[in-house]
C-alpha cells in the first residue's frame, strides 16, 4: 500500500494496466513529455515509449474518433480530454458512434475505450474549465459515466473502466486531484462499476452525490451530526451511468429523507433523475421534499466561483430542511 | 499534378492509359458487382414504391468508383469503411443479394437486427464492412484508428474510407486526415466526388479547386481519377493501398463522377439538378465503357454479359422475395447489443415490454413517410 | 385564416417573418432551391432570393458558427439542421457559445438566432433520424428550447422565438409535420415563450408531454374519460426552457396525480425534471407515485419502432396505474 | 507562392524587402503595443507568482503578430476575433492597461463582470473585440458570419480572426475556411505559427508542409509571412484586408514565429521545448529589430524609446495597483446575462443566493491552483 493523491492513483492505475495489458495505449493533447497538464499521464511515455503513449492534434473528435478506430481493431485506447470542457466538439463521435456501434452493428463491432476527463470547479477555471457535464452524458445508452472521489477508488474503477468491453466516460474531480492522499493498493486493483459507495451511514436522512461533492456532503453530515445528533448517511454513487437504482430506491426507502447535490447546475442536471426514480419508486417511503443542492441555472462564473459552488453550509441548509419537515 | 485525370478508358471503351494487369478473374467480379449494384438499386427503388421498404440510395451512375476501389484489397488483412453508396464494395466481395436485402427490409434474418436504415449495412464477413452510420464523415477519424492499430501492431493491412463530395466539408475529414498525416496512418481515403451532396453542388461545398487538392493541407498526396473508369478507379486505389502496406503513409483519392439518379429514392433531383448535366454525363456511363472493353478485349463475349446481367437480375429478384418472408427481429432485440451485458434498469424494461405488448397486443404501426 | 399542416404553418412563420424583417436570414443544408428535405423552407429563395436563403456546405458546426456570427452582427438567423440527430458535430457552438456569449461578454455580445430541426421518431429513421434529444439542450443556461405540437403554436412559437433576443433551439415534431391541419392566424401571429398549453382540462390526473406526444396522450386522455369517466388533464410544456415552472407546480398540486410522457429514453430524460420539480415542491400533494412513460434507454431501433415509442395504450396503462393507486 | 516567407526586416533590423509606406504615427503606435505587451506580461507574470491573479498567458516573442494585425484594421468598420495571444492587438487601438488588468483580476470593473478566466478578454470599444472563448478555433465560423452580414449589407467591413498553430486541428479551422470559401467572405485568417500549441510541436500537429499551405483546400490565397517582422506582418494583413474589402474574398495568412516563454504561467516549458531552439529564436526578437529600424531610419531616437519603454512600465504597473483595489462583482453578476431577461426559475435562486450569503456570511474560497 502507498498513499497517493487522486490524481497519482489514476497515473498508477494507467501504469499498472499498461504493464499488464500491451493493448492498452494513451492518447490526447500533451499526455505525452509533458505528462498532461494536471500530469496524470507523466512517465508514461518514458515508460511505454511513443507507440503507446502518445499526443495527438488539438482535435477532440479526432482524439475519440481514432480512438474508437483504435478500440474496434483489438487496441484499448484511454482517451485523455484535457478540460471536460473541451470534449463537445467530440460529442457526436461519442454519443452517436461510440455508444452506438455495439447495436447498430448487431453486436459485431465494439468500442471498448475509456475516456479521461477532469471535470468540475476549484480551480478559478471560469466558463470553460470549470464545467460539470456528466448530464450531458448520462441520457446516452450504450456508454458507462464512471466518477471516483477517492484516490483507491480512482485507481480501481479505472482499471474496471479499462477492462469494460463497452465505452467508458471517466470523469475525474479535478478539485480532489490533490486535496488528499489515501492508501491505495498496489498492482492490479478492481472495484466493479455500477456499484454505490456508503462513505458515512445513518438512517435518518440520506445525501446522494458524487466527484468534489463527496467531501463536501460528508463535513456537512459531520456538522449535521455535531449539531444535532442526527445520522446522515451519505452515498457516493460513483457509477452514474447504469446507475445501481436499486441501492438508490433502498437507500431513499431506508432513510425517508433525501438530499442529492451536485456542481452542475440544477435543470436537467443528474440530480433530477435521482428525484425522479424516488418520485416513481419509493415516494410511499418519503417523508419530505427530495431537495436537490447544485450550482446555479448560470454558466460557471470565475471570480465568484466559491458563491456558486455547492459548500457544506449549502448542504447543512438542505439537510435541515429535509430533518425538520413534518 | 493532383489536377490531372487518371484515366485508363474514355467513354467509348477506348483504352486511352496504359490498362494496368487485372487477372481476368477480377474484371470479371467488377463486372458482376457492377451489375449487381444496378440491379440491386432497380429492384429496391420497386421495393421502396411499392411500400415493402422504406428508403433506398441508389447508385446508378457511380458503380465503378466502389467496385474498383474494392478490387484493390485484401480481405484477409483489410478493413473497409464504406459510405451508404457502396453496394458494389460489398457485391464485390461476395456479399449476398440476400443478405444485403435482409437489411433493406430489416427483418428477422438482417445481421443488424433490424435497428438501422436501409443502405446502412454491416458485415464483418468476407471482408470486414464497418458498421455504416448516418451522421456523414464521423469514419474517417476511426478508419484512422483502425489503420493506426495495425501499424502499431506491425501488421500490413489497410483501411479503405469512402465518402462523398458533401463528406469533405465535415467534421471527420478534417480530424480524419489530419491525423493520418501525422501519424503516416495507412488508410486510402477515397472521395466519390459526385458532384452533388443531396441538392447542394460541389461548387457551393467547397471553393477548392478540387477536392485532390485537399489532400495538401494534410502531407499526403491527392490523386484525381475518372470515377467512371472502373480500371482507373483499380489503378489508383491500388497505388495507394500498395503506399500504405509499405509504410509511406495515406493518400486521398478524388473519384470524379455523377449521381445519375436522385439522393435517395425519396428525392426528386429535377428540382435542382440540370438536365443538361444529366444528358452530358449519360455518354459516360461506367457499365457501357467497361463492357465495351471487356468484349473488346476478348475477357468476355456479349452473350456472356447478358447471361450474367440476367443472373444478377434474378440474384436481386430472389433476394427481395426472400427477405419479404423473414418476418420482424424478436422483440428482445430492442434491448440486446445496447452494453455487452444487461443492465438491471434494461432488463427491467425487456421484461415490462415482452409482458405489456403480449398482454396489449402489437405494437401500432403509424408509420411516415421519410423524406430523404 | 387557412388550414395548415405543422410543417406549412413553420414556413408560413419563416415568410411572414422574412417580409417583416429583412434581417432574418435562413441557411442550412438544402434549404434553398430544394425547400428542405421536408420542405419547410420551400419557395423561400424564390421570393426572397440567395442572399436571404441559402444553402450551406455540409457542415453543422459551420451552419451554427457562421449563425452566431451572423447574430452577432445584427441579422437573425434561422438555421436548420437536417434532422436533429446531426445536430452534435454543432453542439460544442451551441452550448459553448451561442449559449454563454452574453454571459461571458457581460452583455456586450448577443446572439439572437433560432435553430430550427424537426425531431422525434415516426418516420422509420432508425438509429439517426428518430432521436429526441431535448434533454442534452434543456441542461444549457442561456438557451431556450422550444416544441410546438400544432400547426398554430408551431407559427406562434417561431415568430416569437425568431423575434427573442436570445438563441432558440426550435424542436419541430417530424411525426406531426403532415399529421392534421389546423386553422392559423395569418400574417404576425405570437405566441410567447416559456407559457404551457392546456390541451384538454381534468382534476383527476395531469400528463405531461409536448411534442409528438400531444396527441398521444389526449387520445389515452380521451379513452380513459371513456373507459371510467375519470378527467385527465393534458399539459402541452411548449417552452421547454426556460420551463414555466410554477404552471407545471400548480397543475400538480391540483391534481395530485401526474404521468409525465417523452419520446426520448427516460434515463436522464427531460420527463426527470418535472419528476424532480414535483418532489421538490409538490410532494406533499401527491397521490401516487409521479410516473414516466418514455422510449426505453436504448438506442432507437428501425423495424420495432412501433414497439419502441410510446403510444396511447402505454399512457392509458400509467394512468390507470397513477389513478388507482391508493 | 505559399511557402515563400514575407520578410522586410531582416533580424538586425536592416530592410531587405521593399518597405511599405507606413505613417510614423502608426510606427510609433506599433513600437507602443509591442512594449505595453511585454510590460503587460511581466507585471502579469508577477501577479500570478505572488498569488495575486490566477493565470496569464506571455507574449514574449510573438508580439509583433498582433500588433502589425491590428495596425491593418479600421475600427470604425472592422471587427477581430482575436485569440488569448492578442494583447497587443487591444493595446495598439488604444485599450488601457487598467482595462485590461480589470480582466485579469475579474474585479468589479471588468467589463465581463469577472465571469471569464484572465486573458479571456472582450471589448466593443475603440474596436469590436469579439469576447474570447476558451474552446479553440470556435471564433473561426463565428469571423465569417460577422463578415457575411457586412457582405450581404453591403458594407466593406472586413473581419480579422486570429488563432495558433494548434487552432488549424480545430473543427472550427475547417468549417471557418470552407465556410469563408464558399461564400467569400471578407475574412482575414491570421495564423500565429509559433510552432507550439502547450507541448505539441508543429510537426505533430499537421503533416502539412506550411499553414499556408492549406488555403488551397478552401480556394483562397496562403501567404507566409515572418512573425517576428511587425512590418511585414503589417504589409500581408493590409493586402489581405483590401482584398476582402474589394470584394474579393478571404486570405489565410501565416505568421511564422516562436514562443519564447511557457504556454502560460503555470507551464514549464523546459520539460519539451529544446534548449537550442530557444536559443536560435531569441536571436530573432522582434522587438530589437523593429527599434533597430526605428533608430536608423530616423523615426524615433533611442531616448524617445528607453522613455515610451518607461512609460508602458509604468502605466502597466500602475494599472496593477488599481486594480487590485476594486473589489469583486456583485453577487446578482452570477446571475445576470444569462438571458436578456431574468427568468422567474433564474430570479428566485438569485434571491436565495443573495439571502443565504448575507445570512450565512461569504462564500468560501477553497480556490485550487490552475495548472495551465
Ligand atoms: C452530419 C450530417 N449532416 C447531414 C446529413 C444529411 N445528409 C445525408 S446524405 C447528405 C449528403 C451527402 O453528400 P455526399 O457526401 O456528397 O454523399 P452522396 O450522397 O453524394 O453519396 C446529407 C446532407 C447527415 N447524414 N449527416
Ligand atoms: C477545444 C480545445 N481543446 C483543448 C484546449 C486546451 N488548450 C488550450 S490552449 C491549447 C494550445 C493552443 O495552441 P495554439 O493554437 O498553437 O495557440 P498558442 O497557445 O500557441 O497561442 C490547448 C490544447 C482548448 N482550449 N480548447
Ligand atoms: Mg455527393
Ligand atoms: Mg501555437
Amino acid at each position: 500500500m502507498t498513499e497517493l493523491t487522486l490524481v497519482q492513483a489514476v497515473n498508477d492505475g494507467l501504469k499498472t494496466k499498461m504493464r499488464e495489458d500491451e493493448t492498452v495505449l494513451v492518447l490526447g493533447e500533451d499526455v505525452g513529455p509533458k505528462g498532461g497538464v494536471f500530469l496524470a499521464t507523466e512517465g508514461l511515455t518514458a515508460e511505454f515509449g511513443e507507440e503507446r503513449c502518445f499526443d495527438t492534434p488539438l482535435s477532440e473528435d479526432g482524439i475519440i474518433g481514432v480512438g474508437i478506430g483504435l478500440a474496434l481493431n483489438g487496441m484499448k485506447p484511454v482517451c485523455e480530454i484535457q478540460f471536460q470542457d473541451f470534449i463537445f466538439p467530440a460529442f457526436d463521435q461519442i454519443v452517436s458512434e461510440a455508444a452506438k456501434f455495439r447495436y447498430r452493428s448487431g453486436g459485431m463491432y465494439t468500442v471498448p475505450m475509456v475516456i479521461r476527463t477532469p471535470y468540475g470547479g476549484g480551480i478559478r477555471g471560469g466558463l470553460y474549465h470549470s464545467q460539470s457535464g456528466e448530464a450531458y452524458f448520462c441520457h446516452t445508452p450504450g456508454l458507462k459515466v464512471v466518477v471516483p472521489s477517492t484516490p483507491a477508488d480512482a485507481k480501481g474503477l479505472l482499471i474496471s473502466a479499462i477492462e469494460d468491453p463497452d465505452p467508458v466516460l471517466f470523469l475525474e474531480p479535478k478539485a480532489l486531484y490533490r486535496s488528499f492522499r489515501q492508501e491505495v493498493p498496489e498492482g492490479i486493483w478492481r472495484v466493479p462499476l455500477s456499484t454505490v459507495r456508503e462513505v458515512r451511514p445513518g438512517d435518518d436522512a440520506v445525501v446522494f452525490c458524487y466527484g468534489a461533492m463527496v467531501p463536501v456532503c460528508e463535513r456537512a453530515a459531520e456538522r449535521i451530526a455535531e449539531a444535532r445528533g442526527a445520522a446522515v448517511r451519505v452515498v457516493d454513487l460513483r457509477t452514474l451511468l447504469p446507475l445501481d437504482e436499486e441501492a438508490v430506491i433502498a437507500a431513499a426507502r431506508a432513510c425517508g429523507r433525501v438530499v442529492v447535490v451536485h456542481e452542475a447546475p440544477r435543470f436537467c442536471g443528474y440530480g433530477a433523475e435521482i428525484s425522479a426514480l424516488i418520485a416513481e419508486h419509493a415516494i410511499d417511503a418519503m417523508e419530505a421534499p427530495v431537495v436537490r443542492v447544485t450550482g446555479f441555472d448560470t454558466p460557471f462564473p470565475n471570480t465568484l466561483e466559491h458563491y456558486y459552488l455547492p459548500d457544506a453550509r449549502r448542504v447543512v441548509d438542505a439537510l435541515e430542511r429535509v430533518l425538520d419537515y413534518e | 499534378m493532383s489536377d490531372q485525370l487518371l484515366q485508363i478508358l474514355d467513354p467509348t471503351g477506348r483504352k486511352v492509359g496504359p490498362a494496368p494487369r487485372v487477372r481476368r478473374e477480377v474484371l470479371r467480379r467488377l463486372l458482376r458487382a457492377m451489375l449487381m449494384t444496378r440491379h440491386f438499386d432497380d429492384r429496391c427503388m420497386k421495393l421502396q414504391r411499392t411500400g415493402k421498404i422504406g428508403f433506398s440510395v441508389p447508385n446508378l451512375g457511380i458503380e465503378a468508383v466502389s467496385a474498383g476501389a474494392a478490387a484493390a484489397l485484401d480481405p484477409e488483412r483489410d478493413w473497409i469503411a464504406p459510405s451508404y453508396r457502396d453496394f458494389a464494395m460489398a457485391f464485390y466481395h461476395g456479399v449476398s443479394a440476400e443478405a444485403m436485402m435482409d437489411t433493406q427490409f430489416g427483418n428477422a434474418a438482417d445481421n443488424n437486427r433490424g435497428r438501422q436504415m436501409p443502405v446502412h449495412f454491416t458485415f464483418r464477413e468476407p471482408v470486414r464492412f464497418l458498421s455504416i452510420s448516418s451522421p456523414i464523415g464521423t469514419h474517417l477519424p476511426q478508419a484512422v484508428g483502425i489503420a493506426l492499430a495495425m501499424k502499431k501492431r506491425g501488421e500490413d493491412g489497410v483501411c479503405l474510407a469512402s465518402f462523398g463530395d458533401g463528406g469533405t466539408s465535415s467534421l471527420g475529414f478534417h480530424s480524419g486526415l489530419n491525423f493520418a498525416g501525422v501519424f503516416g496512418a495507412p488508410v486510402v481515403f477515397l472521395c466519390q466526388n459526385n458532384q452533388w451532396a443531396i441538392s447542394c453542388p460541389i461548387d457551393k461545398q467547397t471553393a477548392s479547386a478540387t477536392i485532390a487538392a485537399k489532400a495538401e493541407a494534410y502531407g499526403m498526396p491527392g490523386r484525381r481519377v475518372d470515377g467512371n473508369d472502373v480500371l482507373a478507379v483499380h489503378k489508383a486505389v491500388t497505388e495507394a493501398v500498395k503506399r500504405a502496406r509499405a509504410g509511406e503513409g495515406p493518400t486521398l483519392i478524388e473519384a470524379v463522377t455523377m449521381r445519375m439518379g436522385g439522393h435517395s429514392t425519396s428525392d426528386d433531383p429535377s428540382r435542382y439538378v440540370p438536365a443538361e448535366l444529366l444528358a452530358e454525363w449519360r455518354e459516360k456511363d461506367p457499365l457501357i465503357r467497361f463492357q465495351r472493353f471487356l468484349v473488346d478485349q476478348g475477357v468476355m463475349g456479349e452473350e456472356e454479359i447478358a447471361a450474367l446481367d440476367a443472373e444478377c437480375a434474378e440474384e436481386c429478384a430472389a433476394a427481395a422475395r426472400a427477405a419479404a418472408g423473414k418476418g420482424r427481429p424478436a422483440l428482445d432485440t430492442i434491448f440486446s447489443d445496447v452494453y455487452a451485458e444487461l443492465p438491471p434498469h434494461l432488463r427491467a424494461q425487456q421484461d415490462w415490454c415482452i409482458r405489456h405488448y403480449s398482454s396489449r397486443g402489437e405494437g401500432v404501426d403509424e408509420k411516415g413517410e421519410f423524406p430523404l
